[in-house]
């Protein structure tokens, strides 16, 4: 049975690859390997780690546009990731989604979606399912705070309040839609206000610490595996990169960055292992093995064939 | 075979394919315990529970939403719109969530789902009560749309919709779902085809295509029209996407002229995109150009009196036949 | 200057006036005078007419479909009203509308909409172009609980909370959404926890005493029109008869039903006038002229000629 | 004349009447501070304040909304859909109120709103950001649709459509927002009428009609066909509701041989209205069925190689135009 640093220590390599397959996936953007809309996770790796872990195998989990990191936390291989990023056959998606519309069904990951809010209703149906199937599961939803604003968010929490649905709704709130401040979005600064509104559990916290993460994603899981129905989440993050890859990000302050920095998930977490004796040495061969993988997944990327039009032509419509 | 109202053509279909396979659940507004507001779910929530039959408060995005999610992880849903005018707070979901989320998996997910409900004007419901929704969804590839004239094609093409891996928009019609008709007896199952349309009335002279309320509407004008000795071939294509081309040529390359006979607005639709495969695929079979009698180019207005002029009516069908077989 | 008595007695009168235009309307549509949907406003009186007591002539009213009661005490003339049901070009929209599309200008009665929660949005576009002219107008939006659920309506107390507009978004809670009851439809039953979530100051009171009413709303409308922003409005009523004609109404019982009939806005109000000295004369005089009145409009409606297609086409595009 | 971008000429037009109309504001996600998405706002904010460039949470149904109700007290908004994708979920409020009032006020109330934002695919944004709109829009009477396929068309239009007192369906393009072309020197005011299409190359052998980004697609092939001794005339329509057919017509008759090339899926649409249209009107001038080269019927995909499969391409018009012309 792993110990407590064992999982720390794993979660940790989880943010460190995530960190930097992003990094990646940001050069090869500049290299015109990579197109349309880039959506980096860089800054928020403690939310979908934490979350994951918190979460069994068999959870659904439903994300954003900005989709690379809950994957790769998921389980997804960073092969098929950055390869669906290059727009290849061997992509998670064989070329067809790219940035934004990752899938993965292996690892219960059902999908990156484009449309503010629009995803929230699919994972109360996910949630739904569950219920009438009985099948113990629990559906995640994470969606930004800019989608707190918007009828879809309020219409999928309205119903999986009503029908008390094994849902945990995850509001990434890293302050900023693209350019716009959460404080010229919402009339409310405290998001969970609007849990009251749909008869939901509610539940507030920072977003850098892994740990933290996992232990409240953790409690809002085992009360809908319970049967204790739906919570409402508001996680406190931040992104340090722009909204997307042309995003010059001049709405807010090199200081208000370089602040928000100092709560770097990973130098937080790495800081954690340290004090509990995790060495300088192991770290950096978890390290190494990392930069490792995700070499192995550019170089995976580049060799790909190009995307297929069979394919395109045969997912349509379904047989 | 037995005699039986369209509403209850799709009742039944329901409910064999609900006791058939316990993935299909109803979603919908008053389909449960106020028995449908159109009384087309009548009796479905005592047969199968709340569990399955389930009534949802007014959001349509919402439910529409959770029925798609429900069908990527397993279930089977029919969505039930009060009427389809209700679908346009749920078009983002079917639009770019039902018909994208297959190519989104790459296949790897399906979304087997049907959105349901009348079409179309009922009576005197006036303007925001009154949409044909045809030309809104017959334009999204992933979509199937389905729009039955008959009680035995509503029941057929229900239950194949129902057992479809796709998502699938059925449109019905308030003023046709007390229209009768013949449906196999109990016991005897039909699936018609999605995509395969039906030559509901042969004739010699002019190719006339319509599905839904101007199914009838036609049929009205043909009775009168052999009196005057012109004959009509009613065309129904009864799924609009995919849609069945071949046999709308078939019998234009036949009778060598068409009208086209719909509710929805003129501009664009099925209606323009059938007179755009005739003049392409039978080209040099037209003795006339192409026709179509359509609703006025208005919203739909609450008085009577004007609520007649702007449905197709027997007259506009009688003189637009006329008017290509060049006679009057 | 008018008494409080006489306000009262002004009031009572045009509840009466509602009460027996609708009465009038369901016998006329028993007579097949009347076509479409047909939605009864009988029971919720009080709302109307003491909302429109404590506002100005230039303030603005959305309500919905069920719009006869609003319009006729916001003074459109019942002959005009029963015109447009008989779908003649005297109607107040000439025979285009029908009972669920009633529209009033002069009266700043902004129409009655079909969709459920729709016209919230246009309402607080009203109360968004009021303060951008600075006009001291205050905007009311009328809506049945049933539209709690729907995004259309979450989003405009979104923006009417974030923008501060004068607006009073009045929920008029008669515990049916055709034939569903709230318990089945909302996962709260006070709607005014939703307020919290928009920033928004809320109410909630019974809405069968038209003083409290008036009151209610008359705060709210201070509120906005000194700038304090909108104020989120729930009013408990209840509806007499059916959702429209063709319902039964099954899914209530008839005791529940004289329940609620012992507190019909009229018969309080009546009491309340005999109370304070008015005699049955006085009401007796009153009700005569409204008869007279409904007599007046059935006739005028009946003689009217039928709607116009010039009018109908020339209501498609503006010149 | 001078020569700016396609983007700018949209920025000048909107400052021109904001300058001229103080009923006129802007409200959109990110239109402000952050100078637009795609910059097409830029410098609006500095100039006029917060008070009337507006930024919105994102709720286009709530914001749409807001703009109707401000149209109707008096006010003349511009509301921007960061890209029209997303007035899927604003998709009832145009369609049932923004279309439906001045009608449901039998006249007495207008709604001059303009909707405007890009249409059609950016690049490899793949299955939900992708959409071409057109057919969605032009099927609904009340509203006007826009697509002006170049700088001086944009500016002219974009003003008429402020000024009008209908709401408009104002259809702009993420890839030629960065198109130059000549307009009007400074302080020289040019209203481009709606309901106006225009030759935008005159031509002997077959007409080709195409707006927005396909029009350039047409530009480069008819270059490559005029090499080939095939003179094509383009027609912009410039406006798709109301549509002006007559001109389109007028063309055909002359050459007796058309293409209709957009982006928008084939099913129905203006490509489909406009092949009804002239095989209606010119039936007796066509030497040859009406063709149309449309988006391939699937979701977009993210992979270039795939993407430029999807869209209308020049050698696809070339293939197209030669057909018609019994050439190859
Ligand atoms: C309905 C809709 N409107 C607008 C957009 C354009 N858009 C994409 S992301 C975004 C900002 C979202 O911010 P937030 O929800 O906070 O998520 P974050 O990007 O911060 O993770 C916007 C406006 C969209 N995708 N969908
Ligand atoms: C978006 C939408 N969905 C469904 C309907 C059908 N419908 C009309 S009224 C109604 C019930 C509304 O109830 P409530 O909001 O409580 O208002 P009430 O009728 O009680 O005044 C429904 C479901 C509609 N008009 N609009
Ligand atoms: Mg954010
Ligand atoms: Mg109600």
């Amino acid at each position: 049975m792993a110990t407590a640093a064992d999982e720390v220590l794993s979660m940790y390599r989880q943010m460190f690859l995530i960190r930097r397959f992003e990094e990646e996936a940001a050069r090869a953007y500049a290299q015109g390997k990579i197109g349309g809309f880039l959506h980096l996770y860089i800054g928020q790796e403690a939310v979908a780690v934490g979350a994951n872990a918190a979460l069994k195998p068999e959870d659904y989990i439903f994300q954003t546009y900005r989709d690379h990191g809950t994957a790769i936390a998921r389980g997804m291989d960073p092969k098929a990731a950055m390869a669906e990023l290059f727009g290849k056959d061997t992509g998670c998606v064989r070329g067809l989604g790219g940035s934004m519309h990752f899938f993965d069904v292996e690892h219960n990951f059902l999908g990156g979606y484009g449309i503010v809010g629009g995803h929230v209703a699919l994972a109360a149906g996910a949630a739904f399912k569950s219920r009438y199937r009985n099948d113990g599961r629990v559906t995640v939803a994470f969606f930004g705070e800019g989608a707190t604003s918007i009828g879809g968010f309020h219409e999928a929490l309205h119903l999986a309040g009503l029908w008390k649905l094994p849902l945990v709704a995850v509001c990434e709130n890293n302050n900023y839609a693209m350019g716009t401040p959460l404080s010229r979005t919402s009339p409310v600064e405290d998001i969970t206000k609007k849990a009251a509104g749909f008869g939901m559990a509610a539940d507030r916290f920072e977003g850098h610490d892994v740990e933290t993460v996992r232990a409240g994603i953790g409690k809002a899981a085992e009360r809908a595996r319970a049967g204790g129905g739906p919570t409402f989440i508001e996680i406190l993050t931040y992104r340090f990169r722009g909204h997307s890859m042309s995003d010059p990000g001049k709405y807010r302050s090199r200081e208000e960055l370089e602040e928000r920095k100092k709560k770097d998930p990973l130098v937080v977490c790495r800081g954690r292992l340290e004090a509990v004796g995790v060495g300088e040495a192991q770290l950096g061969e978890i390290e190494q093995s990392v930069e490792a993988q995700i070499a192995e997944a550019v170089k995976f990327a580049d060799e790909s064939p190009p995307a297929s039009e069979e394919v395109m032509r045969a997912s349509v419509y379904a047989p | 075979m037995r005699t039986i109202r369209y509403r209850d053509a799709v009742r039944e279909a329901m409910i064999e394919e609900m006791d058939r396979d316990d993935a299909v659940v109803l979603l919908g507004e008053e389909v449960g315990y106020y028995q449908g507001a159109y009384k087309v779910s009548e009796g479905l929530l005592d047969r199968f529970g709340d569990k399955r039959v389930i009534d949802t408060p007014i959001a349509e995005a919402g439910f529409a939403g959770v029925g798609i999610g429900a069908a990527m992880t397993g279930l089977r849903p029919i969505v039930e719109f009060m009427t389809w005018n209700f679908s346009f707070v749920a078009f983002d979901q079917i639009v770019q969530n039902a018909a994208k989320i297959y190519q989104m998996s790459a296949g790897a997910v399906k979304v087997p789902i049907v959105f349901r409900g009348p079409n179309g004007a009922a009576r005197q419901v006036s303007s925001q009560h009154s949409h044909a929704v045809e030309p809104f969804y017959t334009n999204v590839p992933g979509l199937h749309v389905i729009a039955p004239s008959t009680p035995r094609d509503a029941k057929g093409l229900l239950k194949s919709a129902i057992r479809d891996n796709n998502p699938v928009v059925f449109l019905e019609g308030e003023t046709i779902y007390g229209v009768k008709g013949d449906v196999l007896d109990e016991g005897e199952e039909e699936l018609i085809p999605i995509g395969k349309g039906l030559v509901a009335k042969e004739g010699r002279d002019v190719t006339v295509v319509a599905w839904g309320r101007p199914y009838y509407t036609v049929l009205e004008a043909a009775e009168k029209l052999e009196a005057d000795g012109i004959s009509v071939e009613l065309v129904d294509p009864r799924t609009l996407r995919p849609l069945d081309l071949d046999l709308i040529v078939e019998s234009v390359k036949k009778t060598n002229r068409c009208v086209v006979v719909h509710e929805h607005w003129r501009y664009g639709g099925p209606g323009a995109e059938i007179v755009d495969g005739i003049q392409r695929e039978a080209f040099d079979y037209l003795d006339a150009p192409v026709l179509r009698v359509t609703n006025l180019d208005v919203p739909m207005p609450y008085a009577t009196n004007l609520e007649e002029l702007v449905l197709p009516t027997v007259d506009r069908v009688i003189d637009a036949v006329k008017k290509v077989c060049y006679r009057s």
